[in-house]
């Protein structure tokens, strides 16, 4: 009765599958010239790599289609907690589409790149602000990046201003447990030991076992305030006073600031540098994996080792209030170059112009309703009968749920759980993050939900409740109307294929 | 209130049920003396329509000249399908697909980008994306280290035709990890790295870097440097333009048969020219490839494919373990959030190209270069520097500084190229000059001729 | 275990019941000036008009999910006779979109419109010479109103010609009974009784009925050939002939010229005046029902009567070069003008990038490559044991396939064909049209669908035919896989309900 | 091949199965006599390349000053979401939706659409469009010719305050019919239509026509008139921009109880003010709503709600009878192809918007236009020739030849206003000036202070 929806080529086709030898798209082709190479006939390539020799439409109709399978935010509520799934407004992407900005080399001059470069200075500004920090470079490529220009500096501090000759004295980063799995992989890069410290069951960090871990082998700590836990650690003051009387320095991890914007600034809590995950807070778009943008701020005395370019301006002389890249020239203590140029300069502008938008008030408005969505929703599914993770705390942008008991009782996990309400239309939670909660969601509303929404899926996570009451096995084999069943990641990372290769005939 | 739903009636009943007087409330977690003072250096939030204006302005600033610039970053054509359909939002609203079943359009089109790369390359294996050409040849080096069992010396060779700023990028990301990167200088007359300068006696290298094209878009004697590698124990790891690796010998196949092994054995490089635009030079995206018993120690996200439960075909991220949200300090690299959406446009973009349609543009670049490269050498002060054959750059010797030169380009509406004399003291009034399919014949002989005007009215002005 | 894909937001909803009193999209809202009115408290609006209140994100979600309802070319095969369902190359689009063009005042003096006048003044001369005819307008903003344009031109050249002062002697324009609805439709509005002509067996016009229907009463005929049976008219010569002896004119509906581009001039047939659909032959998107363009293109007899405004060119003085918009003052006898400005001017831009894109190899191409689908699809479904309505004839872009022996025997309609069709992922073609072939099905697969998809197509309406003699039930039920299942037009056209009103409670 | 998929292999085989031996055998039905010459005047085809960069060079040409010409087309500020969610695919590249089931998007969207003319004009029904303003005023009094089975007449009364183009469309396509337009002058103090110059004795009058705002930007006195229509056995037509709905008296409630009747019966306009770029001129939208009881004599499409066979609401196309396809030579019009895409953009807009949103910019627009008048009568020479109030334009008259002062603004970056001295001789050297939410404080001031030069400036050129 319901035949495979097909759209008239099969619905699962690789676009090589549409592929005919000899099929091209004419409109691309350029003039054939193979005559005037200059390129010696070893150098040439022998055989065409195969690429698909499809038509416009048969591109067009594959990837349309293709598109379609997804979720998104344009489409579904996407409660991803630790990723800041909100709407990435339209004017956004419109505005860095625009011709003058996508035409622009990054090695034109600057006289060239004034508009630009203008909305990026802006930009540097904003972002100061927002995080209380005396200087930011935009640079880095996204959070990951960012936290190692961040880990970079502090190494780049310790060493400019040791005195013992001992480069290697400072050599540990400290992280929570609950800490996202970049940070410890950042210190790593950097050439640091990670010492983990646990957190309380309050949720805060465990003051106790900080100051057993800090030191004079403590180069820094990596946090993040509101932690991954959903939650502000009360003690943040205390926290930044031991870490900085051992000779440490903090490092604030800033993916989600989405429920602190205007309320309260890193650089006042005794934060020493900050990465910012624009694609998150600053609503660029997550691109189904990226770009990113991962700006970092510093306070006075890690200024002079920012990341490289970082734009100026000129405020005396000829060429006053226009812009220019500062370079090794003008930071010569810089960590150095993180990109080839300027970084994500178009989600850059994309942020720029969401920070426009939203204004001062915007951004405190931000922090006061996904502060308010997440209380709200874990309140409605604390009244459902979910157990939370810390209940007796404020969520700020999110919340964590544990399912430890479901999993105990009736066998059914939190990717159960997840992948059931796909069939509902929305998309899972954060499973399985952090680490140190059992069978967990991790939720984040995110500003931009209505409560309309919220009361839906607070309502369908009662529904899937009363489903594994029921009937757990139901649970098990969901998702029964995406365009996959549950997939076999098992076999995914044991019979490794990853490419296509075309069957034998 | 800007992007936020709520009614005041929403907001109380909300309130209601959380049992919270305000919203205010909601924040008395924060120690009070840590409460934020407004933020004076925001501005004012200002209407769609305000901003739309403002920012138009700005993009109107920045109206490029004719581009003859290259040096990493190449204006090519790229159809208008390939982004009315990146920026569908179902593309570009996504997260990361962690939740295979709700991302299968990403993750195919993923699992495609990295057959494309492969197929370009002509390598086992591709990941599906680094940051950028710079940082992703950081990542090769770092991965070589771990790949190279048998190499202890963490010694990287890496010739001076390598992109400069691919250079400071790699110091950057490299320098903690007790690595030496070896420069190796590159031959005056061909601008190419030549084998004899290479150490003769044996040692322990861990990789060498192989530009193909090098940064002066010469094209190297890649057989014989891989041959020799391989040779010395050393991994080759391929930084290459992927435009031209649709005309000439791709890394999968440098190397002799002689040698025992054949190819490269991770090839990165920039992707920008694969259908993203030059947009002041991000977003761009990085890639890399390497042979398939690399590929545990290959950082980024990899896509395989697998089933699902009724044995239907699918796709989802795999060898996890790899990676940072995994393997915590010991991941093969912190790398999370990746550029997505630019492989999402390069997907796109080769397949609305095909074989022939890419070959046919890096073919026109070629041939765009070498009969500009014919009419400027025609010209009094000008002369090309290197002998060997290039792809779709040329370094050129002017008989005036470069500086001044580019200058009078500029009045005449042309970028002309980038300015090698800072980097490279030693070739004298250098100039790298770029040209692609998107140049006509009357663009290059107007460039010939501005650049004779150029020299000129440089020469008039210094006499005077 | 499937419940409805609800997307978070209930699937069926209106974008009315996401609006909630108050809800607002900040970033829209200007300024709130309401003091500075000179208006009258009388004529100021006293209740806001029902418009829906909600967030960007919340509109968005909603149309972007609306739009995924939707068949169209960029995800399915649309076979649809008449209609030339075929790819809408993107170029076209993205170029009609520069801001230069979208931001252009029609009131703007003509010297900041040399850009698009330069566009459409070569639109001009293209289509001229597509058609074989000496002048175009492009004012009609779609066929009907080109038809009308060019009924009326006939009619003003009667008029202008007549020399026997009873201006109504010529009332009569004659139409085959296989025409487009549009055609007697356009008679009618230009005040013309409609004289209908039966058609051969053979889908040729019956010259014989047509010899004794013209005579001194009739102003023209209107026809197309290839006709709407999907062949082309042998006898088209003696038609022009008989037509033109008699006074009459010769309105040649231009509608679909995706068979004949290249291959045979209206104007070389005898036609005095066509229109063309350039949202058809010329790819301009059908964007659901619009927006089109109905170029008219005239013999030299007709040139005096075109519609304004026409763009010229200026060829001596000191504008020479300059293209200028032709008005009542150059044409004193036009039948005036049809719209406001230029008509779709934004149509016509897209044309005009298609047309450059094809050039005039791919204009013949598309008439060999169309010409061929239709064929080859003919042959396939009749192999498959379908029965041709021409089944001698050479198909054109299209043909017509009937299911009058499936009705007999099976009960089984044209409809249900069409709309089980659906659920294999492949639009309907067009159905009971011409309306002199019983349950017929109008198919044009255009020359942008590939040899596989034709296949496939062919395949499953065998597939279908063996589910008719297996169980016809299941066909009448169809479709089952869409967002709706059969659709209930006589309830619609009974209970008429052309809106929302929110539910009183 | 451009968009043609066909590879050799596939060309040969399907003639096979067809049985031919050429794709020119497929044209052996063509007499040969008439068989086409080449296509000397098309250009050789072109890559998107090669046509991309004309385009664009010609778009960049037409880059516009600053706008205050209003007269009928209306610049706007349109969010960034609408145009992009309006080109998304399954919207842009679907066929009108004969097909329902497989058209539910498009459909819904519509019935939305529907929804909002009808509140925003506040009366009964909406249809799917129809071309553009012009047009659907001329379907308007097709219509009530139709409509008004009392009269008859076929007298349609006409204030020369309708727009004059709009006029000049309704003569080429009522011409046909038997129709009479008598036109009535218009107030020379007010600007408007003055009751007391209708015709007094009583007659068969067929429909009066109401522009609101007028061509001249001034409101009319929409009550007095929709009575005296009604008290004739006329009937009202309004002819409305739709977005002045948002402020002013929408046409479902013009006229005053007493009159038994309220409202006007049909409404139509130019629906480009709603999200629709000013694209010189087009495709804009023409929209027509009327009163239930005249619903089967509207021309176009009408969405109906519906219900499936499950039950499930859905939506269609109705009264399908009143259309050309069913009725043919007796259908209420003969349009088919409307402009789907336009309303696809307006509804997304409007419900961008929203009634305040609507309402601010309406009232933003009218706040501008005082603003910027009263700044302009304070300039010598300057003085706005009408009493009334109005919307968002204003006639003012200049004491120079508006060509040359229109001419001098432009030198300025200024399109200054529409030129009425052609149209209306007797209103002397009068200007239509037209100010949008989209103008600035800065903007006004640099109008004000270029005018009082330009006047300057026509006065010495005059006197030299
Ligand atoms: C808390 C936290 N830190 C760091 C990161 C890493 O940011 P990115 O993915 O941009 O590298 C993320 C994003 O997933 C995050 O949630
Ligand atoms: C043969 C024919 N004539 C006329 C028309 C009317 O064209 P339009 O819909 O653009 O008014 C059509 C389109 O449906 C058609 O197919």
């Amino acid at each position: 009765m319901s035949p495979e929806f097909t759209s008239g080529i099969k619905s699962n086709q690789l676009i090589f599958e549409h592929s005919a030898t000899g099929r091209t798209n004419g409109a691309q082709m350029v003039e054939d010239v193979a005559s005037a190479s200059e390129i010696p006939e070893g150098l040439l390539r022998k055989t065409p790599p195969m690429l698909p020799e499809v038509s416009e439409m048969d591109a067009v109709r594959h990837y349309t289609r293709l598109s379609q399978k997804n979720f998104s935010i344009d489409t579904q509520f996407y409660p991803l907690g630790s990723c800041t799934m909100k709407h990435n407004p339209r004017a956004c992407n419109t505005l860095a589409l625009l011709p003058g900005f996508l035409g622009r080399h990054p090695l034109a001059p600057e006289r060239f790149g004034q508009g630009v470069m203008a909305c990026l200075w802006e930009l540097q500004e904003i972002l100061k602000d927002v995080t209380g920090m005396t200087a930011v470079s935009l640079s880095p490529m996204a959070g990951a990046q960012g936290e190692f220009a961040g880990v970079a500096m502090i190494r780049a501090y310790h060493d400019a201003n040791n005195t013992s000759g001992n480069k290697s004295e400072r050599s540990e980063i400290i992280c929570p447990d609950a800490a996202h799995g970049t940070n410890p992989a950042t210190a790593t890069m950097c050439g640091y030991k990670v010492r983990e410290i646990p957190t309380n069951t309050d949720g805060d960090i465990d003051v106790e076992a900080l100051k057993e871990v800090v030191g004079p082998q403590t180069a820094g700590i990596m946090l993040t305030n509101p932690s991954t836990l959903g939650v502000f650690d009360r003690r943040i003051k205390e926290i930044a006073q031991i870490v900085h009387d051992a000779g440490g320095l903090l490092y604030y991890d800033g993916a989600n600031l989405n429920a602190i914007l205007g309320k309260v600034k890193p650089g006042d809590m005794g934060f020493d540098v900050i990465h910012m995950n624009l694609h998150k807070t600053f609503s660029t778009p997550h691109g189904g994996g990226g770009p990113g943008a991962g700006p970092v701020g510093v306070s006075e005395r890690l200024k002079p080792f920012m990341p490289i370019p970082v734009v100026g301006k000129d405020v005396v002389g000829k060429d006053e209030g226009s812009f220019r890249w500062l370079t090794e020239t003008d930071l010569p203590q810089s960590i150095g170059r993180l990109s080839a140029h300027m970084g994500n300069t178009g989600v850059l502008i994309r942020a720029y112009v969401y920070a426009l938008l939203l204004g001062r008030e915007g951004m405190v408005r931000t922090a006061d309703y996904a502060t308010l969505n997440a209380n709200y929703l874990m309140a409605r599914l604390a009244q459902a009968g979910f157990d939370m993770a810390l209940p007796s705390r404020r969520a700020t942008h999110e919340f964590i749920l544990t399912l430890k008991r479901q999993a105990k009782d009736q066998g059914v996990t939190a990717m159960d759980f997840a992948t059931r309400l796909l069939d509902y239309g929305f998309h899972a939670p954060t499973t399985y993050f952090p680490l140190i909660v059992p069978e967990c969601l991790l939720i984040e509303p995110t500003e931009t939900e209505s409560k309309e929404t919220l009361d839906a899926f607070a309502d369908v996570m009662k529904t899937i409740q009363e489903e594994a009451d029921a009937n757990p096995e139901l649970l098990k084999d969901a998702p029964y109307t995406l365009p996959v069943r549950r997939l076999d990641d098992v076999k995914a990372a044991r019979e490794l294929n990853l490419k296509y290769s075309p069957a034998k005939d | 209130m800007p992007f936020i739903p709520h009614t005041k009636e929403d907001t109380q009943s909300m309130l209601d049920v959380i049992g919270a007087k305000s919203i205010e409330d909601l924040f008395d977690e924060i120690p009070v003396e840590l409460r934020a003072k407004p933020l004076e250096n925001v501005p004012a939030g200002r209407s769609e329509m305000a901003v739309n204006r403002l920012v138009r302005q700005r993009a109107a600033e920045d109206v490029q000249p004719l581009c003859f610039i290259g040096a990493g970053a190449y204006e090519h054509h790229i159809p208008a399908a390939v982004w009315e359909l990146t920026t569908r939002g179902e593309f570009y609203t996504a997260y990361t697909p962690y939740q295979a079943e709700a991302s299968q359009g990403t993750l195919q089109l993923l699992y495609e980008f990295q057959t494309m790369m492969a197929e370009l390359t002509a390598m086992d294996v591709s990941n599906a994306s680094l940051y950028d050409g710079a940082s992703s040849l950081a990542e090769a080096v770092l991965m070589a280290v771990r790949a190279n069992r048998k190499s202890k010396s963490k010694r990287i060779l890496v010739p001076r035709t390598v992109h400069p700023t691919y250079l400071k990028v790699v110091k950057t990301i490299t320098q903690h990890q007790g690595i030496t990167l070896e420069m190796l200088d590159y031959d005056i007359d061909g601008g190419h790295l030549n084998i004899d300068t290479l150490p003769s006696e044996p040692g322990d290298f861990t990789a060498l870097i192989i530009p193909q094209p090098n940064f002066f878009g010469v094209l190297e004697d890649v057989d014989a440097l891989t041959d020799w590698a391989h040779a010395h124990g050393a991994l080759v790891i391929g930084v290459v333009n992927p435009m031209a690796m649709a005309l000439i010998t791709p890394p999968g196949e440098w190397g002799t048969e002689e040698a025992g092994i054949k190819g490269a054995d991770i090839v990165c490089g920039e992707g920008q020219p694969l259908g993203v635009p030059l947009s002041s030079g991000g977003p761009y995206f990085g890639f890399m490839c390497c042979a398939q018993k690399h590929v545990r120690q290959m950082p980024g996200r990899i896509i395989g494919a697998t089933n699902d439960l009724d044995g239907k075909p699918g796709y989802t991220l795999t060898l996890q373990a790899r990676e940072q949200h995994i393997r915590r300090s010991k991941a093969t690299s912190n790398i999370c959030t990746n550029q997505g959406l630019l492989t999402t446009a390069a997907t796109i973009y080769m397949s609305l190209m095909g074989p022939e349609g890419l070959r046919r543009t890096a073919a026109n670049s070629h041939a765009n270069s070498c009969t500009l490269t014919k009419q400027l050498n025609a010209i009094d002060g000008v002369e090309t520097i290197f002998s060997r054959p290039g792809f779709h750059e040329k370094v050129l010797r002017l008989n005036k500084p470069v500086k001044e030169v580019l200058s009078a380009l500029e009045d005449r509406g042309i970028l002309g190229g980038y300015d090698l004399s800072a980097e490279f003291p030693e070739l004298g009034n250098a100039l790298l000059v770029c040209v692609t399919e998107t140049k006509t014949e009357e663009d290059l002989q107007h460039y010939a001729s501005s650049l004779q005007e150029a020299l000129q009215e440089t020469l008039a002005e210094v006499s005077a």
